[in-house]
């Protein structure tokens, strides 16, 4: 039968191998799972993935690849921030319609014709911090952040909106991505006076470290991670530190723990019993974006009734009350990701579980 | 075995010897005034290659993976001014990639300066750099030297990702586009032919250094230090001078790189970049014009090859990497000169 | 003891030796005589085994040793002054010596060291130098004492006097024939051609990798074209 | 005080682990004059290799002496197949084989572990041990005894045997090792062997504070290797001592300066360390007569 | 004029005085030799004069010029070269671009003319070529002209040294032991070699321990002994020296040193 080309350039190795490779997996079961119906209008999916190893150069050829070469009418994925603002002008170009998975709120502001996201910006991780921060009455913060693309940029984003939100940021240090101790920064932390609470803007090992190194010290404020960490590998890894560390998820993290008149827990369940009984993994909600994208894509495709690149692009951008595992999207000419604050749960881990702060 | 051997036996032998030393010599020096004659004869291939390929080409990926051949054969052509001919290592050079790929980025940007200029401006500063740097850093040998530049292109790097309000930070920036008489540059094709000229053109000016007082001294430093010294030969200026070129060089690739992909990370100056330059170096055949050319098509060309293998991609260019240096331990190029023909390359 | 039949070896396209034929007996001194670039150095390393051959044979005691690497020729009794000394440089003048021994690691080396300090009492004063620091001669008498230290039962030395003082000429010499003395069998390659073939009970003469002649010591000495093309008398 | 106690803590937890990670490098180097860029992967196999011969119901212990000894046989295997065959190459190319190997090598991992972070329990319990306000990890101790360990027997060997002498006089003078007696394969595929093992200890050791991921031994291995220039290359001690400083540096750096800058501050250290002794602490200059 | 004079020079390397306290005067177009033991100090004291080692006191003049603080490549470009004991070859370098590095000082050296190859440096490099050539064809080595420099046996890269110290066009040539590895006729050839460069005008400093050579070319000879100086003098002298044949000649040397026909 006729086969239809969707391409994605993700880091499956490099430093940010840990959102690449489920996003991956994400991408090649739910493909299956359309082919296995029938694919989208009798036309079945071709899933092309390249690994770009975190490289933004690399990412660009790759781009120019599915474009050039492969002539993919979409392309679902770019995993990082930097490598999806090298691909887009790729994208741009050649009018095809690009889903990136990238953290940053760079990637569709301003927003660019042909380019969405599905991940939550960074801001909106912030906000929903500051949110909860707010309902415990605690307005001083500290902020330790990674230097890579992801800590930092939310930090810049969690400094931005602040005021906003009636926060001050007292303090704020950083962290090499693959430094093994960060005692001198949350020391100096420890030491600032009128610091009420922290938070760690991060993602990979260096989350998991801070965590342990803040008990370590006996740092008595709340901490709150991002949702750079949102996987169980965190808890595994911080340990019994994990204990009481808050932060902002998608509900896939807590789909058995979602009321059941929730209207995204019938979504995240399925993906969750999908994702884990395929891999043997547990979920993380990085895989879920790349699962919202590529279901994003299919819906708007199907709504287009062809796969013309410029009617899919139309009808992605008319993308109303879909339901993913990251939250309900409505798309706007003026918002390509569509996501608003309540996408964001507010957890809480206790021995060693996600848990819902009500 | 016989006695005393024969006087006619000796004489005979002496005979043999002249005639066999006579024949060998006219061909020597026939040979050499081939060589010398053709200076620049290894670029002849390199240039029909430049022309033939487009042929071949059915998309505007294959040029820019052609772009990013000659692109990245510059910057190895750099490092192997530095490393296979004066025989001085470095782990940093991806940092004047970064300098270079900033410089155009960021001078427009922020200063107004346009993009032309502020090429050239970043090759300046590349040099300056070198310039200033080079001459601590090169007092210092082998391994020392190695961590020394790793030290240097790990610092500049660290100063692209942390300066954000320049940079962009590790998310990395755009790049304006390169505007030549109003006419914008854009389109891997166009790319294709701004680097395959650009290569050939700094191939031809290293074929003459190599060919000049100049590059023999270099060439000698590599071999003994002190004896260049005691032949007249500056031996830190003449190091600090081939820093500079070969930081110039490389500066160079990076602002293409810049202007190529119009957007550009920290990466760009990374550790790792530095150390694919070195491979692309050594595996193409240090000292080898081509072989810079060669080895930057084998790195460039192998992960678009190796999609194939997907997740054994690695593995295998592990491999191949390995397998390369075992069995054409000098080089690709000089090794398959040895094996055909005994030209140098 | 040491046969070499029909050697053939070079460096990579150019063959250095022709088919080289030469047999040294036991408790013989036998030196071989040549021009610059005649192939001496090439034929003893050949032995030694640190040089590939592309043809012929090499025996030891009866027993053919080309496909014997190296460092085991060593344990059969065969040891080397190489040409241009090839020291240890960074070790000192001590370890050296030790590592001369080193295929009698399970033995003990202390006493062949004192004599070997004894011979060349400049080395004691020395032992604890690096060898890369020592002058030239005192370099070459470290190259023959480590040799020595193997107990070799054929001993290959490659220009054993070159860099050294006239007075130690002499006594190198007398080393040699002391050695031999002993039942050392030795293969001498010298520059010093006069004074090695008086020491020498036979040799050959080596001409751009063949061998050209050969005799007893006394003939080749006296022969004319000998004198004339290496004697120069 | 307490903050400069901190520090210090910090520094000696960072540099334990550099300092275990450097002296790896040792052995190799001083067999070959090559600085083994798969030393890193060598530190990763011993701690993935533990972490899922763990997963797989091996007991903790028996599971870090299998994963030991396998690095090991793989150290072996890359002298044997890679080295080797190439014996005559110089130095660069060498250091390219090692790249490969390192490449290779976390490719494999790649395909035979995964891609996400893992640890490993502390030997001595996870608790802090409190200091004049300050806190340090048991397990940092545990680093920095084993490094010191190794620094002595290392020693001790190179500086004391025989065999540790022949070591070095193979790196000085191949041909010259050939025709003393020395059987050089032996000598220096133990020397990869021996180096292989103190890597996957290493692994072993540092991994329950620095966690570890298939492609995590690159950069442990990064700044193995500016401790060992620092140090002085090829010396045991000058490993431990150049790993325990910069530890100390970035932790000051951090503490002091700007974290953002403490790698900076780190080499900008190692260069002026360098400028005024080129060959680093402990490093001896070789004397070249000409 | 003298063409070199050293003044007190004196070095020690850990406890062992390398040269102590060394002074000599040589005079224009000789063949001025030092002799001595084995680490008596000669090629140290040629590291002295050529500036790879400095002296803690004293100084050495070049052609009356005060050298005593220069880097080695300033002694060179003043006329100064030497050769090694230990050989210092370019060992990637063919045997004929050994030589024409030893051109260097005289060529103009403009790195933009050289990066363009303008026709002047084409020019310049057959002049440096056609120089090394002769260089080559005086020690005998014209044939290997285009070979490789590691190929060469001993004795062959013993004379490419002195090539390559030749085609610098010194004013003062030192040699570390240049007949070191050559048979007797070998020894010959290097003898006329080193008269052909004396009557160039040259000033040669020889280190050698072949008392033929030496007694046959020196005009003057000085002689070392544990790094100070032990006698001077001319050849006959130093043959009949009793303290040199103890401490240096032998026997054998005292003998060779006689046979020489001076
Ligand atoms: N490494 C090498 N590569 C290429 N050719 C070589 C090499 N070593 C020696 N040769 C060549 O092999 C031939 C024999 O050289 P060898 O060193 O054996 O001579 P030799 O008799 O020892 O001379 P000498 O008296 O100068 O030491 C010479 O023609 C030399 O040029
Ligand atoms: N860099 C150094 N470190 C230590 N000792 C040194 C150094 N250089 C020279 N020496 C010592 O200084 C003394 C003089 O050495 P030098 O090489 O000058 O002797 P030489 O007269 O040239 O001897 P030869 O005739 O053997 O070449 C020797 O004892 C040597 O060991
Ligand atoms: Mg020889
Ligand atoms: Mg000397």
């Amino acid at each position: 039968s006729a086969q239809v080309k969707i391409g994605s350039v993700l880091s499956v190795t490099g430093p940010a191998s840990f959102l690449g490779e489920p996003e991956k997996e994400t991408l090649k079961i739910y493909v299956d799972k359309i082919n296995a119906k029938g694919g989208i209008d009798g036309q079945k999916l071709q899933l092309i993935i390249y690994d770009d190893g975190g490289n933004a150069n690399a990412a660009r050829t790759f781009a120019t690849r599915l474009v050039e070469q492969d002539k993919v009418v979409a392309m679902v994925g770019g995993a990082t921030t930097g490598t999806s603002m090298a691909e887009i002008p790729v994208f741009q170009d050649a009018q095809i319609p690009f889903i990136s998975l990238g953290g940053s709120i760079r990637i569709i502001q301003p927003v660019k014709k042909w380019v969405f996201k599905t991940p939550h910006t960074d801001r909106m991780a912030c906000e929903k911090i500051f949110a909860d921060l707010k309902k415990r009455k605690l307005t001083k913060v500290a902020l330790i952040s990674g230097t890579d693309a992801f800590g930092k940029s939310m930090r810049d984003q969690c400094i931005a909106v602040a005021p906003k939100a009636g926060i001050t940021i007292v303090h704020v240090e950083n962290y090499g991505p693959h430094d093994s101790d960060m005692t001198p920064q949350l020391t100096k932390i420890k030491a600032t006076p009128g610091v009420q609470a922290v938070i760690n803007t991060g993602f990979g090992q260096g989350p998991a470290i801070v965590t342990r190194d803040y008990r370590q010290l006996g740092i008595p404020y709340p901490l709150y991670q991002s949702h750079g960490v949102a996987s169980k590998q965190f808890i595994k890894l911080a340990g019994p530190a994990a204990n009481g560390v808050r932060l902002p998820a998608a509900a896939l993290l807590v789909a058995d723990q979602l009321p059941d008149s929730d209207p995204q827990k019938p979504v995240v369940v399925a993906y969750k019993k999908t994702f884990e009984a395929k891999t043997g993994k547990p979920v993380s909600t990085f895989g879920g974006h790349a699962y919202d994208a590529l279901m994003i894509f299919a819906a708007a495709a199907k709504r287009a009734g062809s796969f013309d690149k410029a009617k899919v692009r139309d009808q992605i951008e008319k993308t109303k009350g879909f339901i993913g595992t990251g939250g309900t999207f409505n798309m706007s000419p003026t918002n390509h990701l569509g996501l608003d604050l309540s996408a964001f749960r507010m957890l809480e881990i206790k021995d060693g579980e996600w848990t819902l702060v009500h | 075995m016989s006695m005393l051997a024969p006087l006619e036996r000796f004489r005979l032998l002496q005979r043999r010897r002249l005639a066999a030393a006579g024949a060998s010599k006219s061909i020597l020096l026939d040979r050499f005034r081939l060589l010398r004659r053709r200076r620049l004869i290894s670029l002849v291939p390199i240039v029909a290659i430049v022309i033939i390929l487009p042929l071949l080409f059915s998309s505007a990926y294959y040029y820019r993976v052609a772009a990013l051949v000659f692109l990245f054969g510059i910057a190895a052509l750099g490092l192997n001014l530095l490393m296979g001919f004066a025989g001085q290592v470095s782990l940093g050079h991806a940092g004047f990639m970064g300098i270079g790929a900033y410089a155009v980025a960021i001078g427009p940007t922020a200063f107004g300066i346009p993009p032309v200029l502020s090429f050239i401006l970043g090759a300046l500063l590349s040099a300056l750099v070198a310039f200033v740097v080079g001459r601590p850093i090169l007092r210092l040998k082998e391994h020392y030297l190695a961590v020394a530049t790793l030290g240097f292109g790990i610092l500049l790097a660290i100063v692209f990702t942390n300066e954000a309000n320049w940079t962009g930070g590790p998310d990395g920036m755009a790049v304006p586009q390169l505007i030549l008489f109003n006419w914008p540059l854009r389109g891997a094709a166009v790319w294709y032919w701004i680097l395959a000229v650009s290569f050939l053109v700094g191939a031809v000016i290293a074929l003459n250094l190599i060919n000049s007082p100049t590059g023999r001294a270099l060439r000698a430093i590599h071999d003994s230090e002190v004896a260049a010294r005691v032949l007249g030969i500056d031996v830190a200026q003449k190091k600090l001078m081939i820093f500079v070129i070969s930081a110039v060089y490389t500066s160079i690739a990076g602002s293409y790189l810049a202007l190529l992909d119009g957007y550009i990370t920290p990466q760009i100056s990374g550790f790792l970049r530095s150390i694919e330059l070195v491979a692309m170096v050594v595996l193409g055949g240090m000292g080898s014009v081509a072989g810079s050319l060669v080895g930057a098509a084998v790195l460039v060309i192998l992960p678009q090859a190796l999609t194939l293998f997907d997740e054994y991609e690695h593995v295998v260019l592990g491999l191949i990497v390995m397998g390369v240096m075992i069995f054409l331990r000098a080089g690709i190029v000089p090794s398959l000169a040895a094996a055909f023909g005994g030209g140098r390359s | 003891m040491l046969s070499v039949d029909n050697l053939k070896s070079g460096y990579g396209r150019i063959e250095a030796l022709h088919g080289v034929s030469i047999e040294v007996a036991a408790g013989e001194i036998v030196t071989l005589v040549g021009a610059n670039g005649a192939g001496k150095t090439t034929l003893l390393r050949a032995i030694s085994g640190v040089q590939t051959i592309s043809a012929g044979r090499i025996s030891f005691e009866g027993r053919s040793i080309e496909s014997i690497p190296a460092h085991a020729r060593v344990a059969l009794g065969i040891a080397q002054v190489p040409e241009g000394r090839q020291l240890f440089a960074p070790l000192s003048v001590e370890d050296n010596l030790k590592l001369g021994a080193w295929n009698r690691r399970r033995g003990h080396s202390g006493n062949d060291i004192h004599r070997v300090y004894e011979l060349f009492p400049m080395l004691r004063e020395l032992r604890r130098t690096a060898a890369g620091a020592l002058s030239g001669g005192q370099q070459q008498l470290l190259a023959i004492g480590r040799a020595l230290m193997a107990r070799p039962r054929l001993l290959l030395l490659d220009e054993p006097s070159m860099g050294l003082a006239p007075i130690l000429v002499d006594q190198i010499l007398n080393v040699v024939l002391d050695l031999k003395h002993n039942g050392l069998t030795v293969l001498l390659v010298e520059q010093n051609a006069r004074a090695a073939l008086a020491i020498a009970d036979r040799g050959y003469v080596l001409e751009t990798g063949a061998i050209t002649a050969s005799g007893r010591a006394a003939e080749i000495q006296r022969d004319k074209r000998v004198r004339e093309a290496y004697l120069g008398v | 005080m307490a903050e400069f106690l901190q520090f210090v803590f910090s520094g000696i937890t960072v540099g334990a682990i550099y300092a275990l990670v450097a002296i790896g490098f040792t052995l190799i180097y001083n067999a070959s004059d090559v600085v083994n860029f798969a030393q890193g992967e060598f530190v990763m196999l011993g701690a993935m290799g533990t972490v899922f011969l763990g997963h797989a119901g091996v007991p903790l212990l028996l599971a870090g002496v299998v994963a030991v000894l396998i690095t090991t046989v793989v150290g072996l295997a890359l002298y044997r197949w890679a080295i080797v065959p190439a014996r005559e190459a110089d130095a660069v190319t060498l250091i390219i084989i090692t790249i490969g190997a390192s490449i290779f090598l976390r490719g494999v991992a790649e395909v035979v572990f995964d891609k996400g972070f893992h640890s490993l329990p502390a030997l001595l319990g996870s608790n802090p041990i409190r200091l004049g306000g300050a806190t340090i990890l048991p397990q940092s101790l545990v680093v920095l005894a084993g490094a010191f360990f190794i620094m002595v027997l290392l020693w001790a060997f190179i500086d004391r045997t025989l065999f540790g002498k022949a070591v070095r006089a193979i790196a000085a003078n191949r041909v010259a090792a050939r025709l003393v007696g020395i059987n050089t394969r032996i000598v220096v595929g133990a020397s990869f062997a021996l180096s292989a093992a103190i890597g996957a200890i290493a692994g072993i050791l540092i991994t329950p504070i620095t966690l570890t991921s298939y492609n995590g031994g690159t950069l442990l291995a990064l700044k193995g290797f500016a401790a060992i220039m620092l140090g002085g290359i090829g010396s045991a001690v000058g490993a431990v001592v150049g790993g325990i400083l910069l530890g100390l540096l970035e932790a000051f750096a951090a503490g002091y300066v700007s974290a953002s800058y403490k790698d900076a501050v780190g080499f900008l250290v190692i260069l002026a360390v360098l400028f005024v002794m080129p060959r680093g602490l402990f490093g001896k200059a070789t004397v070249e007569r000409v | 004029m003298s063409a070199l004079s050293a003044e007190r020079l004196s070095v020690a390397f850990g406890g062992v005085r390398a040269v102590d306290g060394v002074s000599f005067d040589v005079a224009a177009g000789i063949v001025f030799s030092i002799i001595g033991p084995n680490g008596a100090g000669k090629t140290t004291l040629f590291n002295l004069i050529s500036g790879l080692c400095r002296s803690h006191d004293g100084g050495v003049w070049l052609c009356g010029e005060d050298v005593t603080a220069l880097a080695p490549e300033d002694l060179a470009r003043r006329g100064l070269s030497r050769t090694f004991q230990n050989l210092q070859i370019f060992s990637h370098l063919t045997v004929i671009e050994n030589v024409m590095v030893g051109r260097h000082r005289h060529e103009a050296t403009g790195i933009l003319a050289d990066l363009l190859h303008l026709p002047a440096v084409a020019r310049q490099n057959r002049g440096t070529r056609k120089a090394a050539a002769e260089a080559l064809g005086r020690v005998g080595l014209g044939d290997a002209a285009e070979r490789s420099a590691s190929g060469l046996a001993y004795g062959h890269l013993k004379r490419l040294e002195i090539a390559r110290a030749l085609a610098s066009e010194p004013k003062v040539l030192l040699l570390d032991e240049p007949a070191a590895g050559c048979n007797p006729v070998e020894t010959r050839e290097i003898e006329a070699i080193i008269r052909g460069i004396v009557a160039d005008g040259v000033t040669v400093v020889l280190v050698e321990h072949d008392m033929r050579l030496v007694m046959n070319v020196s005009d003057r000879i000085h002689v070392l002994a544990n790094g100070r100086t032990l006698a001077e003098g001319t050849a006959v002298e130093i043959r009949t020296n009793a303290a040199v044949i103890e401490a240096y000649l032998g026997v054998r040397g005292a003998r060779e040193a006689a046979g020489a026909v001076g």
